[in-house]
């Protein structure tokens, strides 16, 4: 279990609720993802729920510990980092860790500032929270354990043509301090992933905007008119595809469509079909991995669409420029050039 | 090597080191050497101003005193001085502090294999009693013959070797005019600072009860400060000053504790553990201890060993602006 | 000895203490009388005065206890209020604190001998460091008062960043037309030696006789021959370099004059750009060149300048606004940072004074002008507001209304900082007679906006007035960028060796009372080197420091500080480790007639730092007034309280 | 806890130009501080004679701080960096003797940083309250001095004649050392 691990590039993996659920996409993805580019997961033995929202809403120390538990489990496990692909566990458990990385260490005297968080949390795990392990995104292990150039050389079927509208969310650098990750106004380490697949990426305005997140539960209009925004503006750039790295973000924008499409009806606005997959997903896809372990069809929007869409526009364009430089090389001869000559292989299978 | 220069007080050697001192006898004031004392355990230095001196000289095991000590009380004269492998840092030492000019020195240097602690023999016998001493064979591995009312008794001579001897990395002269006799290899182990550790195993306050025991035996009768080499300010010492005032004359134990970290303070970065401190000391207080824990910080911290190069810039004198092993102090908090 | 106590009011039982007393303002002027009296009546050998910190009014008492009859250094003082009385609020302990602290000083000054200074010669000639309006303002002031003056500027002319300021606020005046003529003194004047292109290399000595050696950085052109013709400029092959005075809105020439008004106007070559240089085949400007000078093996050359006292008017820089991603982070050609604006507002600039908007030289209808950008931000380490900015955004709304009478400009600020004269009447006839839309809230976040209006900037704010969000589709967005210290101010200060802020600003003597002397004597401050500042605050600062400088040269004679080294020539055993260890050369070796050396105090050199009196093994150097008896007296008078605390 | 009835006995060494004042710039900021620490002003903490700490913590201080300009920041240019080593060198040096190494620390801190100030007194405090008091030598000066009067002999003589700890026999050797130089001195 605790085994040595050989591979320089193993870390705990924390999947989180969603990822057993509706993001089980999200999850089944990150995991091939990883295992093609050689990071090693292993899974956090007998991991339960970070906590999520309802948690720190009600009662910090609980939420404190039922990170902890989880952070604990992977230390024991010989682990100091675990992995998690969801931006609301990431920020439970590094949340618990910064808390308890400024708790003083020894059970002293209560702080002036409340009951002391270190012995609350270690009362409520019922034994000592001695915590070096912090957590990191997929995301962030990517881009900088694995790196932007080694996806790139072990792309397989580059992305060419697919327009991509890269969309983070709120959370995934925010607060900067506690997630010490990329720019917390204009992230770019998605963007650098999908380049490296190949894919255009636009320069996406609402990158950092909320799609009304868990709202669409107690006030549904404005998860409907944020998310709606996030569209219109996805479309006005032009884009196949509004790629995605949090799982609640996907459901507002991917299942919740119908409620937003509706609203946007409802605006006079207009319908929008772009699909919404995880950048994994599209990294698997780049990779060459097999469709069936990307959990495609679990989107609800599909994506074969806007590859073929991609596909189709690609072609015409590599047809063009061939044709143009063929116009060009007959102007020069003076005979017209024949045959197409189209050997060249062609993208996104 | 090693082994031809066994006999330590081969007549060879001896007749070589009358033979260069005689030739430089009317370049210099006197020459310092060692002659017999008051009994066969003890030698005594011995000022050779005419030839007729020259008969006193000896040199052997029992040779312990580093004449460096007189050294800077002589200022002004034109001198010559003799000195084994670890008394000859102490002479690098005054030269490069330019406590001393080197046109106006001597030097004969004697490689030396060793010399005996008397108090390790103290513990087994009456040394008052020893009639004769004789070594054979080399001082590392060979035997001492003393002669006793009771007859004669061998002993292994290696038991007796004085501790610095037997860490000794120096066992030639640095700095010499006349080297006398071979050049041997060092054969002392590589320095553990084993005592040091030893005591760094106790608690803080074991170590405190300690030194607490130790300095309250102190007669302040400053043997130890007399013996230094390097204590060069003896007529000007700061513990006798009443400007500045740094030590009253009550016989407290912080008076005498604090002249012990004051001596080990003064002697950071110059003290090369010749062992005279300790060695004089009529209370057998461990007082080298406390320069050692100096010089092996030292040696961490800047890589600095005193008495091995005329050129070194004391560690104290000088300083980086980005310390390599210094950490931080601000950021330790 | 008979010594004195007295309690400012914020113990008779001390040995030696023959009268203690408390006075409600010991530094006042019946507090010191008071003193004064109590001195000569009760024929004392010297003073404790308990109150505030020595830094503070040390040098008050000093001359207090000077007027009754006694050394000055025959006085020491106990911290009871910065140490004691404002950091905790336990009477008890405080009171036995204040206690120790006034046992610590009774016993030093029982161990205190008078002191006596030594007076030295000075150099009637002051350094200033910075050539914007504050360095003009103060070299200016001192040459006029009869001082030489070096003035060192790093770039290529004098004018600093009021000289690439279109108008100033409050009365919209044409900056450069109020600066030039200064300028143009600066250049004529015949006690000014100017030295542009240039830095301080390094600064020795003391005050009144510091020694400076300043590097003049290589121009390329010998300066003494060319007239400021601009023939090079014309033919120079490589033209896309960054305008550095223009703030990259446009681009200039490898050689070049910065701007038509430049002191002195003079072409130099940039060797990072110059093809000659660069790829070694170009030579044009030599060939154009009428007075024949330029000079391509040019080395820069360091000069040695001896001089009575410094001023540092080293100016700010501005906030790189590249790290805010919410403002774009540098990626849209459109958001402009307020001194580009300025410089596209001036008759003289790239534009002629035209608006422009940089992507595609349109006239912008739409103007949202961002505050604080930089200035009262921790998230970007700038917590502290840069004083100018509410001011000059003003003026650049109104400006904008001025030159497009059909725009409309946008305002989005946190407070409005008008505090000077006539300021916030300026902002309000902003506000009612330009109608600039102020707006009170942050903006969140600038996109390009996409579609058929696709060339616009979609500005997102809050209105905190309001309480709605506001979104506002732009032309051109102008930041306020805030004021950091100058580049390379730290490396400066430690040259200077005095102190710095964790932002770079120089820190003042004190805040409130020395704020243009710094804590090394004879070096001063003007100027935004000291925290931001407006113009009028640069000015007046300027005129302060050049009015410290010629009161401290207007004296033939300086008096030493005579807290320096002593060398007990008895006790000295020659050794030199001092001399080798004193950072200033203070200390030589004297040869006795015995042949024997002992060590010797320059005593208008050392500068009482102490490093030799810890070096030397018998401690027969001594710092006068830090002797090893004078803190053994407070380290002792410490152990023994304790002593008897805890047998008691 | 610690004994909250009464000060440990701190004693801090602050360099006149930027500690000092950084303290007085806690002070003006009004930010509340252990009392404990008895300030002594220097001008550098190059004047910092490593022997004033042995002093202080030898005559019964709990804890000495010491505290300069940042390396780079001195008035004097090099006195900090000059009293980094030599106090580095003590710090190390101080546990071979029985101190506890937390009970000395040297710092920097500008005259701007007030907050850090407080910090650096607020925790090298709650270190030293931590420590406990510093152990005591047996008798202090005037006792033992009072007692030596009282009975009028050396009592603090130690037991010189008699054997130590180790059953060792005291050694003589020094007295005789001390005749080695006879010779020399006489020469002279």
């Amino acid at each position: 279990m605790s085994a040595a691990p050989s591979n320089p590039l193993t870390l705990a993996y924390y999947p989180g609720c969603s990822q057993t659920g509706t993001a089980a996409e999200y999850d089944r993805s990150s995991r091939a993802c990883c295992a093609a580019l050689g990071v090693e997961l292993v899974d956090v033995p007998d991991w339960t729920c970070c906590g999520s929202t309802p948690a720190h809403t009600v009662d910090h120390f609980l939420a404190g510990a039922l990170a902890a538990r989880n952070l604990l489990q992977a230390e024991l496990a010989g682990h100091d980092r675990v992995t998690t692909p969801c931006p609301s566990c990431l920020a439970a458990l590094r949340t618990a860790s910064h808390h308890l990385a400024e708790a003083p260490a020894e059970n002293g005297a209560p702080q002036d500032s409340g009951p002391n968080y270190r012995a609350e949390v270690e009362r409520l795990l019922d034994r000592p929270a001695p915590l070096r392990a912090t957590a990191v995104s997929v995301l962030q292990v990517l881009t900088e354990d694995v790196g932007v150039e080694a996806i790139a050389s072990a792309v397989t079927r580059p992305l060419t043509g697919l327009r991509v509208a890269p969309y983070y969310g709120c959370i995934m650098n925010r607060p900067p301090g506690l997630m010490q990750f990329d720019d917390p106004e204009n992230p770019t380490a998605m963007d650098r992933v999908l380049e490296a697949c190949g894919a255009t990426v636009v320069d996406y305005p609402f990158k950092t905007e909320c799609c009304g997140a868990a709202f669409g539960m107690p006030r549904l209009d404005i998860m409907q008119r944020l998310s709606a925004r996030l569209l219109d503006m996805a479309a006005s750039c032009g884009v196949d595809a509004i790629v995605v790295a949090c799982p609640l973000c996907q459901m507002n924008l991917d299942l919740r469509r119908g409620q937003v499409n509706a609203f946007s009806h409802s605006q006079g606005g207009t319908h929008h079909a772009m699909p919404v997959p995880y950048f994994t997903q599209l990294l698997g896809l780049a990779l060459g991995l097999p469709e069936s372990g990307l959990g495609l069809d679990k989107l609800v929007l599909p994506l074969g669409p806007a590859l073929t869409a991609a596909r189709a526009r690609e072609d015409e364009r590599i047809a063009r420029t061939q044709a143009e430089l063929a116009a060009k090389a007959a102007r020069k001869n003076g005979t017209s050039a024949n045959g197409n000559g189209s050997k060249e292989n062609t993208p996104c299978a | 090597m090693a082994s031809n220069s066994s006999a330590s007080d081969s007549p060879d050697r001896i007749k070589t080191l009358r033979a260069k001192i005689a030739s430089e006898l009317p370049n210099v004031d006197f020459v310092l050497g060692y002659g017999r004392g008051f009994d066969p355990l003890h030698a005594t230095p011995v000022t050779v101003r005419t030839e007729k001196d020259l008969d006193r000289l000896i040199f052997d095991p029992t040779c312990v005193q580093n004449l460096a000590t007189s050294l800077y009380g002589l200022r002004g004269k034109r001198l010559g001085v003799v000195v084994k492998g670890c008394d000859s840092r102490s002479i690098v030492q005054l030269l490069q502090e330019r406590l001393w000019e080197r046109e106006n020195l001597v030097v004969f240097g004697l490689p030396c294999e060793g010399v005996i602690d008397l108090a390790k023999l103290r513990v087994t016998m009456d040394i008052a009693s020893v009639k004769a001493v004789r070594f054979e064979g080399s001082v590392r591995d060979g035997k001492v013959v003393l002669t006793l009312p009771e007859g004669e008794r061998e002993l292994p001579s290696a038991g007796l070797l004085a501790d610095k001897c037997l860490r000794c990395q120096h066992p030639n002269p640095l700095v010499s005019d006349h080297l006398i006799g071979p050049e041997i290899e060092p054969q002392g182990a590589q320095d553990t600072y084993a005592d040091l550790a030893a005591l760094e195993k106790l608690s803080t306050q074991e170590r405190f009860d300690f030194w607490k025991r130790q300095m309250g035996r102190c007669i302040r009768c400053y043997a130890c400060r007399n013996a230094c080499p390097l204590c060069v300010c003896k007529h000007v010492c700061l513990a006798d000053s009443r400007e500045p005032h740094w030590l009253s004359a009550e016989a407290t134990l912080q008076e005498k504790w604090l002249f012990q970290v004051m001596h080990a303070l003064h002697l950071a970065g110059r003290c090369t553990e010749c062992g005279e401190c300790q060695r004089s000391c009529p209370m057998g207080i461990p007082i080298l201890l406390l320069k050692r824990m100096m010089n092996r910080e030292l040696k961490e911290l800047f890589n600095y060993q005193a008495g091995v190069s005329l050129e070194a810039v004391p560690p104290l004198h000088t300083f980086l602006m980005e310390e390599d092993r210094i950490k931080d102090r601000g950021l330790l908090w | 000895m008979r010594i004195g106590v007295m309690v400012c009011h914020a113990a008779r039982e001390f040995p030696d203490v023959v009268f203690a007393t408390d006075h409600m303002y010991a530094c006042s002027d019946p507090g010191q009388g008071t003193i004064e009296q109590t001195i000569r009546s009760l024929k004392l050998d010297g003073v404790v005065v308990a109150s505030c910190s020595p830094r503070m009014h040390e040098v008050t008492f000093r001359r207090a206890v000077e007027r009754a009859g006694l050394n000055r250094y025959m006085f020491e003082m106990a911290n009871i209020r910065e140490h004691v009385a404002w950091i905790s609020l336990d009477r008890k302990r405080n009171t036995e604190k204040a206690t120790d602290l006034v046992r610590m000083a009774v016993e030093k000054l029982r161990h205190n001998r008078p002191l006596t200074a030594k007076s030295f010669e000075v150099q009637k000639r002051v350094l200033i460091i910075g050539a914007g309006v504050a360095g003009i303002q103060a070299a200016l002031d001192c040459a006029e008062g009869g001082l030489d003056v070096i003035l060192v500027e790093r770039r290529q002319s004098i004018g600093g960043v009021m000289s690439k300021l279109d108008k100033t606020f409050p009365t919209v005046d044409c900056s450069v037309c109020v600066l030039g003529p200064k300028m143009v003194d600066v250049g004529q004047h015949p006690r000014i030696t100017l030295l542009a292109l240039s830095e301080v290399e390094e600064l020795s000595g003391y005050v009144g006789n510091f020694e400076v050696k300043i590097r003049k950085k290589s121009a390329f052109v010998d300066w003494t021959k060319c007239t400021g013709c601009g023939a090079c400029l014309e033919k120079c092959p490589s033209k896309k370099v960054r305008d550095s005075h223009n703030e990259g809105i446009t681009t200039t020439t490898a050689i070049t004059i910065p701007f038509p008004q430049a002191i002195p106007k003079r072409a130099a070559i940039d060797p990072a750009v110059c093809l000659h240089f660069t790829k070694g085949k170009c030579g044009v400007c030599k060939k154009v060149c009428p007075a024949d000078a330029i000079d391509y093996d040019m080395q820069d050359e360091i000069v040695t300048e001896k001089v009575g006292a410094v001023i540092a008017a080293t100016g700010l820089d501005l906030f790189d606004h590249r790290k805010c991603g919410e403002y774009g982070g540098g990626r849209y050609p459109d958001v402009i940072t307020s001194l580009q604006y300025e410089r596209m507002l001036s008759a003289s600039g790239p534009t002629a004074g035209h608006i422009k908007r940089p992507s595609d030289g349109t006239e912008p209808k739409t103007v949202v002008f961002i505050s604080c950008v930089g200035s009262r931000d921790r998230s970007v380490d700038r917590p502290y507001c840069s004083n100018f900015c509410c001011m000059y955004t003003a003026k650049q709304a109104i400006l904008t209304r001025d030159h497009i009478p059909d725009s409309r400009a946008y305002v989005f600020y946190m407070d409005i900082r008008a505090t000077g004269k006539g300021y916030e009447e300026f902002v309000r006839r902003a506000q009612e007679e330009y109608e600039v839309q102020y707006i009170r809230g942050r903006v969140a976040q600038i996109y390009p906006t996409t579609g058929e209006d696709g060339n616009q900037l979609m500005v997102r704010g809050a209105d905190t007035l309001l309480g709605t969000q506001v979104e506002i589709k732009a032309d051109l967005v102008v930041l306020a960028v805030g004021a950091e210290s100058a580049h390379g101010a730290p490396a400066l200060a430690e040259k200077l060796r005095i102190s710095y802020d964790a932002y770079g600003f120089f820190l003042e003597s004190h805040p409130k009372l020395r704020p243009v002397e710094t804590n090394t004597v004879g070096v001063f401050l003007a100027g935004a080197c000291q925290a931001p500042k407006d113009i009028p605050a640069s000015v007046a600062q300027a005129s302060a420091a050049a009015g410290k400088v010629l009161a401290l040269l207007s004296k033939d004679k300086l008096e030493s500080d005579p807290q320096i080294a002593q060398v007990q020539t008895m006790r000295c055993i020659g050794c030199g480790k001092c001399e080798r260890t004193c950072p200033f050369g203070a200390i030589r070796m004297r040869e006795l007639r015995d042949g024997s050396k002992r060590a010797e105090v320059v005593e208008t050199v050392c500068q009482g730092c102490g490093i030799c009196s810890v070096t030397c093994p018998v401690r027969a150097i001594q710092l006068a007034h830090f002797t090893d008896s004078q803190l053994l007296a407070e380290v002792n008078a410490l152990c023994r309280t304790w002593d008897e605390t805890t047998e008691s | 806890m610690p004994d909250l009835g009464r000060d440990y006995r701190i004693i801090g060494f602050l360099c006149n130009w930027c500690s000092y004042g950084g303290a007085d710039a806690a002070g003006v900021a009004r930010f509340n501080q252990p009392t404990d620490l008895r300030i002594i002003r220097v001008p550098c903490s190059g004047r910092v004679d490593p022997m004033f700490v042995a002093k202080a913590l030898l005559s019964g201080a709990d804890g000495v701080l010491v505290s300069g300009c940042h390396p780079r920041d001195c008035h004097y240019t090099e006195g900090n960096l000059y009293a980094r080593r030599r106090l580095e060198l003590l710090r190390r040096f101080l546990p071979i003797i029985g101190i506890d190494e937390g009970r000395f620390e040297y710092v920097w801190v500008s005259a701007s940083e007030g907050s850090r100030w407080r910090d650096m007194v607020t925790k090298f405090t709650d270190k030293i309250h931590s420590l406990g008091h510093i152990p005591r030598m047996a008798e202090t000066a005037r006792t033992l001095c009072a007692l030596e009067g009282m009975l009028g002999a050396s009592s603090a003589q130690p037991d010189m004649w008699h054997a130590d700890a180790s059953g060792r026999q005291p050694r003589h050797d020094a007295l005789l050392h001390m005749d080695d130089y006879k010779e020399v001195m006489d020469g002279e």
